[in-house]
């Protein structure tokens, strides 16, 4: 029986690769097109002068929603199931971490040494977010990009106890994140009334700075990346700082 | 308000009532109000565009359009035409009830309707999309809202349901993504026009690389719509969900991946051997999936198997259509019928599960071989019409074919179109053991001796507006079935298919036959409930799919694919 | 360079699958994902290799540990 | 060139074997992780081929690599550590409910439940 699982498995995998290898091997050469097209008129099309975001957040706008739909999701879904553990077990045991058993609350696994350094670092790693997602049109980085670092320094000032900031109360955080999905829903509808369509720029003439756009969308994307993942590195650490 | 936007107001509108469930939870203002609004813009507003856009499509209006209106081939494109547009419509039909039925069920508070919302949006997407990687995306949030849909069952047996699908699921789209590389590789481009184009011109070496691509595509965009080989992972993940859940996976989520293909089907070469196979393909999972639904207890897998069996019918004779071509008469008539059966058994299906899953529910029991006197039980926990049982009774006769439901113009059109290929004859066997299947499911409603145990009671006004929403599809469906079967074929001309009727077709040899059907199969259930008969069914061996085996068919459907179509 | 780094990876990925312990395994995989990165930023695509280095190194390291520290951290064969 | 290229599979290849054939379901997470992580590497990689620049348009670029699959990259990467998060929730609730990771135990507790 069990020699028959593993002849299964390796017939498998065996049938897989076959199919799969000559793709990854395939030796035709990289088409250029699409890249000569965007060295030509990313610039003038979208204002971004990194064409990733042009891309990103203004050709292909709409895969980004459905990527941050997907977080949406599984966040909700990961801290339904996060809720339903914190009910059938109260008190924490740390014994999986430690290879013999220990009973001890998870915080006193934290040292000192970490939580002053968790909250010096933090402002500052939340100022370099912000820096990512704001200048993502011109430089690397971006709205999701720099959501994952403030996210982190979020995480970072709830880990230490020098600074109290209500950034990391749970009830703030889910605050912020509903509003920019609602936003960043709002914003990709706006084109319909402005005649762009669906995801289309609304202000595409109203303003002199011509990425207005992809700014708005880097916002808007890094406020709800950020907080709806800092929202779950928070539950997932053990509870909310909730004042 | 241009075309464009109002054909795509199905998919932003659920997205803005998803939005303003999030805000109205996170501020504390969820209530019924709020649910009610979600319900009108989520809902009712895209059923409202939809009739808005009757008129262009009846006179073919197809849009292609770019999101966000870029003026290049490197922006995604949508297409609109009279297929995406009965999709839509075809969900919007199912989850308007089902989103009823589940604000009876009190644990399913405002998470649920987000994501309720969120999978609305992915299914209209997923069928207007014209670009490959889009659908990647699609059929990605369609896939995490079904697991996480699933999960929120209180059933342990929930979670490893959706987490075998989840890993099986998610590793079969790492293989899209695998195809979506080598067809852009050798075609430089993700829309599906300009891949058909650049493909037709292809040779030799890159050709195989691009039919290799296209089958890992196909055949991960198929394991969703739980074809054999690849449907092991349907039965837990459908029976264990919650009722109004799986009324929506078994009734639409496993048929929009498969219509959403067809556009790119069609654009391909070689597109007739796909054809072929997934003609076979269809046929056996009707077999199979009505075989082992034949011997299960439990009332909910029993409906979950007999999913892949219907499945089955759809996928055969769209099989079918795409081997002898869409222009074709018959092809025409072909996926007319089998989009026409989705239908049928979508309606039909989502109103078989919420009526066993209320029953059971009252019942306490889903063991087939104990329960007995739902509808007693029901009326004790303050049903006062016996609705529930009234809508089983219909979603019976329609599924198992008798008039004058919906489900006799469906499935015997199919089978009548689909004859002369060998698939047909494993279709007419299913259709005689699908009625002995649901005759041993109706036991439940049978009366009973023992005294009547009440679980819980509840109010079933919301229940009850969802079952005479689909019950009423069903009849009305069934009086209207030839004027309905016309406006399909009307709405599928821009797809190639061309204006057919149909020949040679009478009703009245049609319930001969269904009569002699219904005969067959009552002499079956006859035959296999006799204690000896019990006795040796008792000794087949039960399948045991594990965890390994699931991926051994879908290394199956890889390599039968890829031989048909590199040969 | 590239052909290096991907050996590493390699290496590092059967170690991950191989490992009993299920916390070195993280680690592994938290190693790759900076790796990747370092490789995203010699290939020429800086974003990439941001969001790698952020989401791979960290969030799913996060998650990881998590998942771990839920379960059992040694990866026994059960009869 | 080619040798990349066959280190890239062999990534793939072990990460699909471990899906398949390991029995701890932690494991098999891992194993996704590899597989997505191969099909990254792959788009950016072969994307890289058709330039040495950076595709950011300063003033001097002439010879960029190619954006898109790096565009449609960062959606991978994201979907694939949001399933991934995902899967392991539903992984520690599986072990909470049967107490054990081995995907055999597991279904024959929940199955012996009914």
């Amino acid at each position: 029986m069990k020699k028959l699982e593993l002849i299964k498995i390796v017939i498998t995998v065996l049938l897989c690769s076959l199919l799969v290898v000559p793709i990854i091997l395939s030796n035709h050469s990289w088409p250029t097109h699409a890249r000569n097209y965007l060295l030509a008129n990313a610039q003038s099309d979208t204002g971004a002068t990194n064409t990733v975001s042009a891309i990103y957040l203004g050709y292909r706008a709409m895969d980004t929603l459905g990527e941050t739909l997907v977080l949406l999701v599984s966040v909700t879904g990961t801290m339904a199931i996060l809720v339903k553990l914190g009910k059938e077990q109260t008190d924490e045991e740390t014994t999986s971490f430690s290879l013999t058993p220990e009973k001890r609350p998870t915080n006193r696994l934290r040292t000192h040494l970490l939580e002053t350094v968790a909250s010096k670092l933090g402002p500052i790693v939340l100022l370099f977010g912000f820096y990512v997602m704001l200048y993502g049109h011109i430089s690397p980085g971006g709205g999701f990009q720099g959501g994952v670092i403030v996210a982190s320094a979020i995480v970072f000032l709830a880990l230490g106890t020098e600074v109290k900031s209500k950034l990391t109360s749970t009830f703030v955080l889910s605050r912020i994140e509903s509003l920019s999905f609602l936003l960043l829903i709002l914003a990709s509808i706006s084109g319909v009334f402005f005649e762009s369509g669906f995801f289309g720029n609304p202000i595409k003439s109203a303003s002199s700075l011509s990425a207005n756009f992809i700014i708005l969308l880097n916002i808007i994307i890094g406020l709800k990346v950020g907080t709806s993942i800092a929202v779950m590195c928070i539950a997932m650490m053990g509870g909310s700082h909730d004042h | 308000m241009n075309i464009e936007s109002l054909f795509l107001a199905p998919i932003y509108l659920p997205l803005l009532a998803a939005a303003l469930l999030v805000s109205a939870k996170a501020f504390g203002q969820a209530g019924k109000t709020m649910d009610s609004m979600a319900f009108l813009i989520g809902l009712i507003l895209p059923a409202v565009c939809l009739a808005l856009l009757k008129p262009a499509i009846i006179a073919h209006q197809s849009v292609e359009t770019v999101i966000g209106a870029w003026d290049t081939n490197l922006g995604i494109h949508y297409h609109f035409d009279g297929l995406s547009w009965l999709l839509i419509a075809l969900h919007l039909a199912i989850s308007i009830p089902v989103f009823l039925y589940s604000k009876s069920n009190p644990s399913h508070r405002e998470s649920f309707s987000i994501i309720f919302f969120i999978q609305c949006a992915s299914v209209a997407a997923t069928s207007l999309t014209a670009d490959l990687f889009n659908l990647f995306v699609c059929l990605e949030v369609m896939g995490v809202t079904s697991y996480v849909l699933i999960a929120s069952s209180d059933e342990d047996g929930s979670v490893l349901a959706s987490f075998t699908y989840l890993l099986f699921s998610a590793t079969a789209m790492v293989f899209f993504l695998v195809g979506a590389f080598g067809l852009y590789r050798v075609t430089g481009s993700l829309s599906y026009a300009l891949i058909s184009q650049v493909k037709n011109s292809l040779t030799g070496a890159d050709l195989i690389v691009a039919q290799m691509s296209l089958t890992l595509i196909v055949v991960s965009t198929l394991l969703r719509c739980a074809v054999v080989p690849l449907s092991g992972w349907l039965v837990g993940a459908h029976s264990k969900a919650p009722h109004a859940v799986s009324a929506l996976l078994s009734g639409v989520l496993i048929k929009i991946p498969l219509f959403a293909l067809i556009r790119l089907l069609l654009l391909v070469t070689a597109s007739e051997r796909i054809g072929s196979i997934l003609a076979w393909a269809g046929g056996v999972s009707a077999a199979v999936g009505i075989l082992l639904a034949l011997r299960e207890v439990q009332a909910k897998r029993l409906l979950a198997y007999s999913s892949v069996s219907q499945i089955g019918y759809v996928v055969a004779a769209y099989g079918l259509a795409i081997e002898v071509g869409l222009e074709s008469e018959r092809g025409a008539l072909l996926i007319a019928s089998s989009l026409f059966y989705a239908f049928c058994h979508a309606v039909a299906k989502a109103l078989l599960f919420l009526s066993i899953g209320t029953a059971t529910d009252a019942l306490g029991t889903k063991d087939l071989s104990k329960a007995r006197g739902a509808t007693a039980s029901l009326k004790g926990s303050g049903e006062r019409v016996p609705l529930t049982t009234i809508s089983y009774c219909i979603a019976l006769f329609s599924i198992s074919a008798l008039p004058p439901t919906l489900g006799f113009w469906g499935k015997n059109m199919l089978t009548y179109l689909a004859k002369g290929h060998g698939s047909a004859y494993l279709l007419t066997i299913t259709s005689v053991l699908t009625i002995t299947a649901y005759l041993k499911l109706s036991v439940l409603f049978l009366p009973s001796k023992r005294p009547v145990v009440v679980m819980k009671t509840q109010s079933y006004g919301a229940i009850h507006a969802s079952y005479l929403v689909l019950g009423l599809l069903l009849l009305g469906g069934g009086v209207f079935a030839l004027p309905f079967k016309n406006f399909i074929i009307t709405l599928l001309l821009p797809l190639g298919a061309v204006e057919a009727s149909i020949m040679g077709y009478s009703a009245y040899s049609e319930l001969a036959k269904t009569f002699l059907t219904l005969m067959l199969a009552l002499f079956l259930t006859a035959i296999s409930t006799n204690r000896y008969c019990k006795r040796l069914l008792a000794k087949f061996p039960v399948p045991k799919a594990r965890f390994a085996d699931l991926f051994f068919g879908y290394a199956l459907a890889l390599s039968v694919m890829a031989f048909q179509l590199v040969r | 360079m590239n052909i290096l780094l991907l050996s590493l990876i390699l290496a590092l990925g059967v170690y991950a699958l191989l490992a009993k312990d299920l916390l070195h395994s993280v680690i592994a995989l938290s190693a790759i994902s900076m790796l990747s990165a370092l490789l995203f930023t010699i290939l020429r695509a800086p974003d990439v290799a941001i969001t790698e280095a952020a989401v791979g190194a960290g969030v799913s390291t996060v998650i990881f540990v998590w998942a771990i520290r839920h379960t059992q951290r040694r990866d026994k064969e059960e009869p | 060139m080619i040798i990349e290229r066959i280190l890239i599979a062999l990534l793939f290849l072990s990460g699909f074997a471990a899906i398949v054939g390991m029995r701890n379901i932690i494991k098999k997470i891992f194993g996704l992780n590899l597989l997505n992580a191969s099909v990254v590497l792959l788009f950016i990689l072969e994307g890289s081929r058709i330039g040495n620049q950076a595709p950011i348009l300063d003033a001097d670029i002439t010879n960029m690599v190619d954006p898109i699959p790096q565009a449609l990259m960062l959606t991978a990467i994201v979907i694939g550590v949001c399933v991934s998060a995902l899967s392991l929730a539903l992984a520690v609730r599986l072990y909470k409910a049967t107490g054990s990771l081995d995907i055999q135990v597991i279904t024959e507790r929940l199955q012996r439940e009914h």
